[in-house]
C-alpha cells in the first residue's frame, strides 16, 4: 500500500540469458525529446555545475548496501554513481564495459572469462583487483535473491586467474551471459565488513560527500578510469510522490526530474523553459490470464480477450499518449523482436465468436485484480474492463494492497494486471516468465514447444541461426500465451533547460550521468 | 421550529437531494471516458475529463450520495454510541473514569494510524472499512464530549430525586438527561459529519476505503491531483462540493440546536 | 504544586502510553503479510523468505518480542526496522522536524483561534460570529490535501514566491526556513478551523456565568469584559481542547509530508505500515505518543491550577 | 418645585414576558439623594424585575408593556449602548441577589475593588475596605473570593460598587441568609451611606427587620391577580395514629465524609436518629456542620461511612440503587437548590404526573384531576401545568418540587431548605401544609433549615449538627435566639 509512490521491484532487472538490446532507436524512430534542446550537437560540453536530481523512494525504506534490495529508486541510483557494475546497458550496444574492459566466451558457451579495465582504482587510490570483484559477486551471490540475479551461475563458478581475470562458470550454455553482470554485480573492496558497507569506498564516476535519510551529495571523482567526468557534483533528493517531485521541477528547485509519469509530462509540455525526456519501451503493464486452470485456460478465451481490447485507446486514455502500441509479445525493445507479426488490432465479431465457441459463461462476474504501485495501473485494469464489457464478459476491477497482491494474488489469481519496470531482450522475458520451470511463471504457461524453442535458442552461437529460433518462439508467444500486452510505457524524465547529454536508455540505463552536462 | 431554524436546514437538504438525483441527472456513464484524460472543459465533459477522461460532471453528480452515506452513518453510529455511553459515564462516575480512560488511550493513537490498522486488517477493505475506522477512532473523543456535558445535569437535583425516587437507570438516562443534551448532541452529530468526510478523504489518499472505479467525491480529488494544472476543475470542484457539504450541515444543525437560553451579549 | 500532584498524572500517562503501544503492536501484527513478505523481492523463494522471517525475530511470539522491544525503550534502542537500519536512527531527523512543523502548527493554531473565537464572542450572533463560524468550519471540513494542493498552486507555482517542496541539509533539517512556510499554512489551516470551535464553544460557556453578568452590568467595556472575565475562565477548556486535537496533526503531517516532501515522520509512518515493519511503527508512534502525553499533561496541570483556584 | 433633585422617577411601569407572565405592574417610585427606598412584597411580585429596569437590564425576552423610567434624567430601557455602559460604569452601581456568584473567583479582593474604582490607589482601597468594614491588611487583599465568607463576600461586593462613587445604589436582598448581627451592621452602613454620601440607594428585599431599621420610604409591590393564591390545607381522610407509634426512620452510628479523595473531612460522626411518623424533627447547623449530607445520607445519595438505617424495623440498604421500588416510594426528599429541582426539559404537569403512573400506575385521565389538586395543595394555580420551569420563579419552582415529593404520599418527608427562596407568608402556608400531613396522615417529616425562627415555632424536636451549636432554641413561636 504505498502511497502514490513508483516502486519499481528492480529486482526484476535481473539479466537474461540471451538477447542483445539494440539502441532504444529501434522501434518507433528515434526517441524525440520535446523540445529538443537548442543546437544541442553544435554546443561543446563544458564541465563544472551542480546536478540536483529528483527520484522516488520511501523513506522508510532507505538502505545503503549496494547488494541488498534496493525497494527505492534513488537509492539504486546512489549507489550506481559511486559503485561500478562489470559492464552497464549501452544505447549502441546491449552490453557497454565497464569494470570488466572486455570478455570472451569458452566454445561451449559455460565459461566466460572477463579482464578488469586496466587504471581502475577505488576512490581510495588502491587498485580493483580480480580478487575484489570476485568477493563482491560471491557477496551478491549469497543474498537472498542471489539466484534470481545470477541464475544458471553456482558460488563456487566465481574464480579469479591471477590479478584482472575472473572467471564465471554457468551451469548451462548462455551466449548472453555477459548480461547478467549489467545492473547488480556492483563491486567492493574484498572483506568489507557488513556495518562497513555504507561508508565502503566505490571505484564509481562519483565520490560520496555525504548521505543523509536518502537524500545525498556525491562530488566527481577526478582520476576516474572510464573517462572524464563533466559535472562537479550530483545531489540526490529522495521524492516520495512523483507530484513533489513534478512540482519541485516546475518551481526550478531541482534540474531533472527522474521517471515522474506522463500526466507530469503534460503539466510540463506547456512549459517552454522544461525539457520533457522520453525514453520509449520503458514499462509494460500486461493483462496475466492464467493459462495453467481457471476461466481463462482455453486459449480461445485469451485470443478473444486480445481481440477484446482497443489497444489505442488505452495507449491514448491510460499513458495519456506517452507510448506505443504493443503485440502481445514481452521485449519490445530487442532488435530481435518479431516486428513482422501482423499488428492484433480490435475485433468484437470475432471475439464474440472465440467466447461462443469455448463456451465461455458470460452470466458471472471476473474479478481483475491489480494495486495502485505504478500510476495508470489501476486506471489501465478499469479501462480494460471497461472496454471488454462490449464482448458480454463482465469484469469487476478489485485493487489491492500492494503486500496483500503480491502475496495473494501474484503467480495465482485467474486474471491479474502485473508490470515489469525494465524492457529487456525477448529470451530474458522467456527464461523469466514464460518456459514451464521459470521462477515468475506469471501465467502458468506450460508450452512444450515453447521450452524446447527457448531452450534451442539459448544453445546456438550463429547469430542468424539465434534470430530463426527467436522468431519461432515469439510466433508460439503470439499464439497461445497467457500474456495480453496492450502497449509499452515510455519513460519520463522532466529537465530544466541547461541540462544537456540525459542518456536516452529505457529501464535502468537512466542513471548514467557521467556524460551528462549544464550549459549554464 | 420558527422559520428563521427552517431556513438555515435548506441549504443541506438541497445539497443532499442533489447528491441524490445526481446519478439522474448525470450527462454520461460514470466509467466510460468521452474525451481525453485531463481535457479542459468543453461541448462534450462541460467540467473536461478526469485522469482517464471520464466526464467530471456526471462523476461529481453521482460521487456525492456514497460520501454523504458513508458521512452520515458514521455520524450517527458515533453519536448514538457516545450519546449512550457519555450519559452512563455521567450517571455512573465509576464506569466514567473507565471511559474516560478509553478516550484517553484513543487520543494518544494517531488517527492516521488507525484508520491504517482497521482498514487493512478489513476483509476487502473498501468503503465499509474506512467507516467502521472511523466510527472506532470517533467515539472515544465524543464520549468525553458528551460525557462532560452531561455530568453537571447528572448532578442536578431533579435527576438525584427522580433516582432515589425509585426511576431505573435507562429512564434516567433517556428521559431525564437525554432531553437536557440536545444541543450538545446535535452539535457533535454536526462535527462527526464533517469529521466523517476529513476521515474518508484521508482514507482515499492512504488508497484505502471506497476503491476505482467508484465515483467519490473524495476518492476524485486524490486520483485527479496529478493532473490539475491541466484541468483545475478536476480536484477544484469535488473540493469545493466537500466545502460546501460541511458548512452546509454545519449551519442546519446549528439552526435546529438554537442553543437553548439565548448567548448573553458582552 | 506539590511533587506529587505532578508525578501522579505524568505516571498515568505513561502507562497508558505503554498499554497504547502494546495494542499498536498486536494491530500491526494482525494485519495480512508481515515485515517479511512485505520487503521480499519478487522472485525471492521461499526458503530464503523464511531465512529473513527467522533474522528479523518474526517467528518468535508477538508478547516476547513486545516486551524485547520495550525493555530497549528507556535506553532509547527503538529496535531495527524491517529494512534492518536501527530504528532510532531513522527517527533521528525526521521526529524533530515533524515536531518542529506540528509545533508551529500547533502555536500559530492555538493563538489564531484565541483570537478569531475571541473575536467572535464580543458580539454572540453578529456578522462576525457567523462569518468566523462557517470560515472554520470550512477550514476543518477541507481535507489538508485540498488545502496543500490549493496554497501550492497559488504561493508556488503560479507566484512562484515560495519553493514548492523542501529540500533537506546535510544535517537532515529543511535547508531553508522558507521552505517551511507551505507546509506550516497547509497544517495550520485545517486545525485554526478545529480548535476557534473549540475557543468559541468555551467562551459561550462562560459568558453565561453570573460573575460576567455582573461585569456586564458593572459597565465595563466589552473587550475588557473578554479578557478579563470571560477568557481566564475558558482557558482550562480550551487547553484541554486544543490538546486533544494535537493528535489530529499528525494525520494532517502524513498528508503534507507527502505532498510537499517534508522530511517528516508522517512519511515514514506511512511507510512503515505499507512495509508491516512492526518496530518502526511502534517507534513512531512512541515518539508521537510521548509528545501528545506532554501536551496533555501540560494541559492537565493548566486545568488542576486554574480550578484548583475556584472555590 | 421641590428644591430636593430626584436621581430616578419610575411611574406605572409594567414589564412582561413577551407571550408569558407579567413580571410587573403599575410600580411607581422616586428615589432621592440620602434616602433608602425599601421594595418589598411577596417574591414573584416584580422586586428585582423594578430594580432591573431601573439598571436598564430586562431578563432576557421581557420588555416593557407601559410606564415610565427616567435614571440621573436618561431612560435607560432605550438608552444607545454606549451611554448606557458609561452610566451604569460611573453613575450607577447595582449589586445582585447572590454577590457570592457575581465576584470573579479567580481575582484577588484588591483587583476586584479596584477595577472599577474612581481613585485606584492603595490608601483609596483601603478608605473603601474600611467603610464597609473588612480588614485592611495586605493579606486580605490577596485573598480570593473563594476564600471569604458569605458576608465578607457581600460587603467585597458592596465595596465594589462603591468604588466608582455612583449616585444611585441598587441592592438585590442585601441580607440574605445572613445571621441577625450581621444584617444590622449592613443596615446601619447603607443608613450612613445615604446619609454622609448623599447617595440615593434602592434595596428590595423581604426582610423586615432590614427595612425598619434602615429605610427611608417604602414601595409594597402586590402580586398580579394571577399569581395570588393562598395555599389552602388539603382535606385528606387518612386518619393518625393517636399514640407516638414506633419509630418509622431509625438510624444508628452514622458516620460520613464529604470531598474528594485529597480534602475528605468527617461531616457526620456517631449520630443517632429516629423519625417517628406525626412528628417534625428539625435539623440545624451552621453551614458544612452536614446537614444536607444527613438528608442526602437517608435518602440513599451519600454513602454513610458507619452506621446502619432501618425503615419500619426492616433494615434500609444505604445505597438508593439496592432499595427496593416501594421503601424508595416511602421516603421522599425534596432537594434544596429550587432552580436545579425540575427538570427543565418538561413541563411541570409532566414531572407531577411521573409519580403517579410510576407508584401507582395511575390511568392517564385521572392523573390530570390529580395534579391539578396537588398543585391546588401547595398554593398554584391549576393552569401551571402546562408551563416550563424557566417560567416560573424560585419560590414557585420550591412548591412544584414539594407538590412533586407529596404526590409519591410518602411516609418519610426529607426537606433540605425548603423555604429559603419563599416569602414569610408563603413559607408559613407550606409549613402549614406540611404540619397538617404530619398531624392527619403520620408523615414523618425533617426539616433542614438555617431560619431558627422558623424551626423554633413548627419543630417537635430539633437535632443540632456541628461543633459550635448555636444556644438551644426555645419552642414556643416569638422567640429567637442569638444568631
Amino acid at each position: 500500500m504505498s502511497v502514490t509512490r513508483r516502486q519499481l521491484l528492480w529486482a526484476t532487472a535481473g539479466i537474461g540469458t540471451a538477447g542483445a538490446l539494440a539502441a532504444c532507436g529501434s522501434g518507433s524512430g528515434r526517441s524525440d525529446s520535446e523540445p529538443a534542446p537548442a543546437g544541442s550537437t553544435s554546443e561543446q560540453p563544458r564541465s563544472g555545475g551542480t546536478l540536483k536530481i529528483g527520484a522516488l523512494g520511501r523513506a522508510s525504506a532507505v538502505t545503503r548496501d549496494p547488494h541488498g534490495s534496493q525497494a527505492n529508486e534513488s537509492d539504486y541510483l546512489i549507489i550506481s554513481l559511486l559503485y561500478d557494475t562489470l559492464a552497464v546497458p549501452g544505447d549502441t550496444a546491449n552490453t557497454v564495459p565497464r569494470l570488466a574492459a572486455s570478455w570472451q566466451p569458452s566454445p561451449d558457451l559455460k565459461t566466460w572469462r572477463f579482464t578488469i579495465a586496466d587504471g581502475a582504482k577505488f576512490h581510495d587510490g588502491t587498485p580493483v583487483t580480480a580478487a575484489d570483484v570476485v568477493w563482491s559477486l560471491k557477496r551478491l551471490r549469497a543474498t537472498p535473491a542471489g539466484a534470481s540475479r545470477l541464475p544458471g551461475i553456482q558460488p563456487s563458478g566465481i574464480s579469479a586467474e591471477g590479478a584482472r581475470t575472473v572467471v564465471l562458470v554457468s551451469d548451462y550454455a548462455n551466449a548472453d551471459l555477459p548480461l547478467l553482470t549489467r545492473l547488480t554485480t556492483f563491486v567492493l573492496k574484498k572483506d568489507t565488513k557488513d556495518d562497513a558497507v555504507a561508508t565502503a569506498s566505490g571505484s564509481g564516476p562519483f565520490k560520496l560527500d555525504w548521505f543523509r535519510d536518502g537524500n545525498a551529495r556525491l562530488v566527481r571523482n577526478d582520476d576516474w578510469y572510464g573517462g572524464k567526468v563533466l559535472l562537479d557534483a550530483v545531489e540526490v533528493r529522495i521524492f516520495e510522490s512523483p507530484q513533489a517531485l513534478a512540482n519541485a521541477l516546475l518551481a526550478g528547485q531541482i534540474d531533472v526530474a527522474s521517471n515522474v509519469g506522463a500526466t507530469a509530462a503534460r503539466t510540463a509540455g506547456a512549459r517552454k523553459d522544461v525539457q520533457v525526456v522520453r525514453r520509449p519501451n520503458d514499462l509494460a503493464m500486461p493483462i496475466v490470464m492464467r493459462a495453467a486452470g481457471g476461466p481463462f485456460a482455453d486459449p480461445r478465451v485469451r485470443q478473444a480477450l486480445r481481440l477484446a481490447v482497443d489497444r489505442e485507446a488505452m495507449v491514448k486514455q491510460v499513458l495519456s499518449g506517452y507510448g506505443t502500441v504493443a503485440n502481445d509479445v514481452l521485449g519490445t525493445g530487442d532488435p530481435a523482436y518479431a516486428r513482422d507479426l501482423p499488428q492484433r488490432t480490435r475485433d468484437l465479431v470475432r471475439a464474440r465468436q472465440l467466447l461462443g465457441a469455448a463456451g465461455f459463461d458470460l452470466a458471472r462476474s471476473y474479478d481483475l485484480v491489480t494495486t495502485e504501485d505504478i500510476p495508470g495501473l489501476a486506471e489501465s485494469a478499469t479501462l480494460f474492463a471497461t472496454q471488454v464489457r462490449e464482448t458480454g464478459v463482465r469484469i469487476n476491477v478489485v485493487k489491492q494492497d500492494s503486500k496483500l497482491f503480491w502475496d495473494a494474488s501474484w503467480l495465482k489469481a485467474p486474471l491479474y494486471a502485473s508490470y515489469w519496470g525494465t524492457n529487456d531482450s525477448v529470451v530474458f522475458f522467456a527464461s523469466k516468465t514464460m518456459v514451464s520451470e521459470a521462477g515468475q511463471n506469471e501465467a502458468g504457461w506450460r508450452d512444450p514447444a515453447f521450452d524446447a524453442a527457448y531452450r534451442k535458442a539459448l544453445a546456438t552461437a550463429d547469430a542468424a541461426e539465434r534470430a530463426k529460433v527467436l522468431h519461432q518462439l515469439q510466433e508460439i508467444e503470439y499464439d497461445r500465451s497467457g500474456y495480453l500486452l496492450w502497449g509499452m510505457a515510455d519513460g519520463i524524465d522532466l529537465a530544466a533547460a541547461p541540462v544537456r547529454g540525459l542518456p536516452r536508455l529505457p529501464g535502468y540505463g537512466r542513471v548514467q550521468l557521467e556524460k551528462t552536462w549544464l550549459a549554464r | 421550529m420558527t422559520v428563521r431554524k427552517l431556513v438555515r436546514t435548506v441549504p443541506a437538504l438541497l445539497l443532499v437531494l442533489l447528491a441524490l438525483a445526481g446519478p439522474l441527472l448525470a450527462p454520461h456513464a460514470v466509467d466510460q471516458p468521452v474525451t481525453a484524460p485531463y481535457a479542459t472543459p468543453d461541448a462534450v465533459a462541460t467540467l473536461g475529463g478526469d485522469q482517464l477522461g471520464r466526464d467530471l460532471l456526471s462523476r461529481l453528480l453521482s460521487g456525492g450520495a456514497p460520501l454523504i452515506a458513508t458521512a452520515l452513518g458514521i455520524a450517527l453510529l458515533v453519536t448514538t454510541a457516545a450519546a449512550a455511553l457519555g450519559i452512563l459515564a455521567a450517571l455512573r462516575p465509576r464506569l466514567g473514569r473507565w471511559l474516560e480512560r478509553a478516550a484517553d488511550l484513543a487520543i494518544l493513537l494517531p488517527a492516521v494510524l488507525g484508520i491504517m490498522l482497521v482498514a487493512l486488517a478489513w476483509p476487502g477493505g473498501g468503503r465499509l472499512a474506512v467507516a467502521a475506522a472511523a466510527t472506532v477512532l470517533g467515539i472515544p473523543y465524543a464520549v468525553r464530549i458528551v460525557a462532560a456535558a452531561a455530568a453537571p445535569v447528572a448532578a442536578t437535583g431533579y435527576v438525584e430525586t427522580a433516582a432515589a425516587g425509585g426511576e431505573r437507570l435507562w429512564y434516567l438516562m433517556v428521559r431525564e438527561v437525554l432531553p437536557n443534551l440536545r444541543a450538545t448532541l446535535l452539535a457533535l452529530f454536526g462535527l462527526r459529519f464533517v469529521e466523517g468526510v476529513y476521515i474518508v478523504s484521508i482514507a482515499a489518499f492512504l488508497q484505502l476505503g471506497p476503491q476505482p472505479p467508484a465515483a467519490d467525491w473524495a476518492l476524485m480529488i486524490r486520483e485527479n491531483a496529478p493532473g490539475i494544472l491541466l484541468n483545475p476543475w478536476a480536484v477544484a470542484a469535488p473540493s469545493l462540493a466537500i466545502g460546501l457539504l460541511a458548512i452546509s450541515v454545519n449551519l442546519a444543525v446549528e439552526g435546529i440546536a438554537a442553543r437553548p437560553t439565548p448567548e448573553s451579549a458582552l | 504544586m506539590s511533587l506529587v500532584r505532578f508525578v501522579w498524572p505524568a505516571v498515568r500517562r505513561l502507562a497508558l502510553l505503554t498499554v497504547l503501544l502494546a495494542t499498536v503492536f498486536a494491530a500491526v501484527s494482525l494485519l495480512p503479510g508481515d515485515a517479511a513478505t512485505a520487503t521480499s523481492e519478487r522472485g525471492e523463494s521461499a526458503t530464503d523468505l523464511a531465512a529473513r522471517r527467522a533474522a528479523l525475530g518474526l517467528d518468535r511470539p508477538l508478547a516476547e518480542r513486545f516486551w524485547d522491544w520495550l525493555a530497549g525503550l528507556p535506553t532509547g534502542d527503538l529496535g531495527t526496522s524491517a529494512h534492518g537500519r536501527p530504528v532510532t536512527a531513522l527517527l533521528a531527523a525526521p521526529f524533530p522536524n515533524t515536531l518542529l512543523l506540528g509545533g508551529l502548527a500547533l502555536l500559530l493554531s492555538v493563538t489564531g483561534a484565541l483570537a478569531l473565537g475571541s473575536w467572535a464572542a464580543l458580539r454572540p450572533g453578529g456578522r462576525v460570529d457567523r462569518a468566523v463560524a462557517t470560515a472554520a468550519t470550512a477550514a476543518f471540513a477541507l481535507p489538508e490535501f485540498v488545502v496543500s494542493v490549493a496554497l501550492l498552486l497559488v504561493l508556488s507555482l503560479w507566484t512562484g514566491w515560495l519553493p514548492a517542496v523542501t529540500l533537506t541539509g546535510p544535517d537532515g533539517a529543511p535547508a531553508s526556513w522558507r521552505m517551511l512556510v507551505l507546509p506550516l499554512l497547509a497544517l495550520t489551516i485545517p486545525q485554526i478551523g478545529w480548535n476557534t470551535r473549540i475557543v468559541r464553544g468555551a467562551l459561550a460557556d462562560q459568558a453565561s456565568l453570573p460573575h460576567v453578568q455582573a461585569a456586564i452590568l458593572d459597565g465595563l467595556p466589552r473587550h475588557r469584559v473578554l479578557t478579563h472575565h470571560v477568557l481566564p475562565g475558558a482557558l482550562p477548556a480550551i487547553a484541554v481542547g486544543t490538546a486533544t486535537s494535537a493528535g489530529m496533526l499528525l494525520g494532517g503531517a502524513v498528508v503534507v509530508e507527502t505532498l510537499f516532501n517534508y522530511p517528516g515522520i508522517g512519511a515514514v509512518l506511512a511507510g512503515a505500515v505499507a512495509d508491516r515493519d512492526t518496530p518502526l511503527v511502534a517507534g513512531v508512534v512512541a515518539a508521537t505518543g510521548a509528545a501528545i502525553s506532554t501536551l496533555l499533561l501540560a494541559a492537565d496541570l493548566i486545568r488542576d491550577r486554574t480550578l484548583g483556584v475556584r472555590a | 418645585m421641590t428644591t430636593v433633585r430626584v436621581t430616578a422617577r419610575v411611574t406605572d411601569l409594567s414589564i412582561a414576558i413577551s407571550d408569558g407572565p407579567q413580571l410587573l405592574t403599575g410600580a411607581t417610585l422616586t428615589l432621592t439623594p440620602g434616602r433608602v427606598h425599601a421594595l418589598t412584597g411577596p417574591s414573584g411580585a416584580g422586586k428585582t424585575t423594578l430594580l432591573r429596569a431601573l439598571l436598564g437590564a430586562l431578563p432576557p425576552g421581557a420588555r416593557r408593556t407601559a410606564g415610565t423610567v427616567t435614571v440621573l434624567g436618561h431612560d435607560p430601557l432605550d438608552l444607545p449602548e454606549r451611554e448606557l455602559r458609561a452610566l451604569r460604569r460611573h453613575r450607577l452601581a447595582y449589586v445582585g441577589q447572590d454577590p457570592g456568584s457575581g465576584l470573579n473567583p479567580r481575582m484577588r479582593v484588591g483587583r476586584l475593588i479596584t477595577e472599577t474604582a474612581a481613585d485606584p490607589s492603595g490608601q483609596g482601597l483601603r478608605d473603601l475596605l474600611a467603610q464597609v468594614r473588612l480588614p485592611t491588611d495586605e493579606q486580605f487583599e490577596r485573598r480570593r473570593p473563594g476564600e471569604l465568607s458569605g458576608g465578607q463576600q457581600r460587603r467585597v461586593a458592596l465595596a465594589r460598587a462603591l468604588a466608582r462613587r455612583p449616585e444611585l445604589l441598587l441592592l438585590d436582598e442585601p441580607t440574605a441568609g445572613l445571621d441577625p448581627a450581621l444584617r444590622d451592621e449592613i443596615a446601619d452602613l447603607l443608613r450612613e451611606l445615604a446619609t454622609r454620601h448623599g447617595l440615593a440607594v434602592a434595596l428590595a428585599t423581604h426582610d423586615p427587620r432590614l427595612v425598619s431599621r434602615c429605610a427611608d420610604d417604602v414601595l409594597t409591590l402586590t402580586l398580579t391577580p394571577a399569581t395570588r393564591r393562598t395555599p389552602a390545607r388539603a382535606p385528606r381522610t387518612r386518619t393518625a395514629p393517636a399514640s407516638p407509634a414506633p419509630a418509622l426512620v431509625t438510624a444508628r452510628g452514622l458516620g460520613a465524609y464529604v470531598g474528594g479523595r485529597r480534602d475528605r473531612r468527617p461531616v457526620l460522626t456517631d449520630l443517632d436518629l429516629d423519625l417517628t411518623p406525626g412528628t417534625r424533627t428539625g435539623i440545624v447547623g451552621a453551614s458544612g456542620s452536614g446537614k444536607t449530607t444527613l438528608v442526602r445520607l437517608l435518602a440513599g445519595l451519600h454513602p454513610p461511612a458507619t452506621g446502619t438505617l432501618a425503615l419500619a424495623g426492616t433494615p434500609l440498604a444505604p445505597s438508593h440503587r439496592a432499595r427496593t421500588r416501594e421503601q424508595r416510594r416511602r421516603i421522599q426528599l425534596v432537594p434544596q437548590n429550587p432552580l436545579g429541582a425540575l427538570n427543565p426539559a418538561r413541563t411541570i404537569g409532566a414531572t407531577l404526573t411521573r409519580p403517579l403512573r410510576l407508584h401507582f400506575s395511575l390511568p392517564q385521565e385521572q392523573c390530570a384531576a390529580r395534579v391539578a389538586g396537588l398543585l391546588r395543595s401547595v398554593g398554584l394555580p391549576s393552569e401551571f401545568a402546562d408551563r416550563y420551569p424557566y417560567e416560573l420563579s424560585g419560590g414557585q419552582r420550591q412548591r412544584v418540587s414539594i407538590a412533586r415529593a407529596l404526590a409519591a404520599e410518602p411516609d418519610v418527608l426529607l426537606c433540605d431548605e425548603v423555604t429559603s427562596a419563599l416569602d414569610a407568608d408563603t413559607a408559613t402556608g407550606i409549613m402549614g401544609l406540611l404540619s397538617g400531613l404530619c398531624a392527619d396522615h403520620g408523615l414523618a417529616l425533617a426539616l433542614v433549615s438555617h431560619d431558627l425562627p422558623l424551626v423554633g415555632t413548627y419543630a417537635d424536636t430539633v437535632l443540632t449538627l456541628g461543633g459550635a451549636a448555636p444556644a438551644p432554641v426555645e419552642l414556643s413561636q416569638g422567640r429567637v435566639g442569638p444568631g
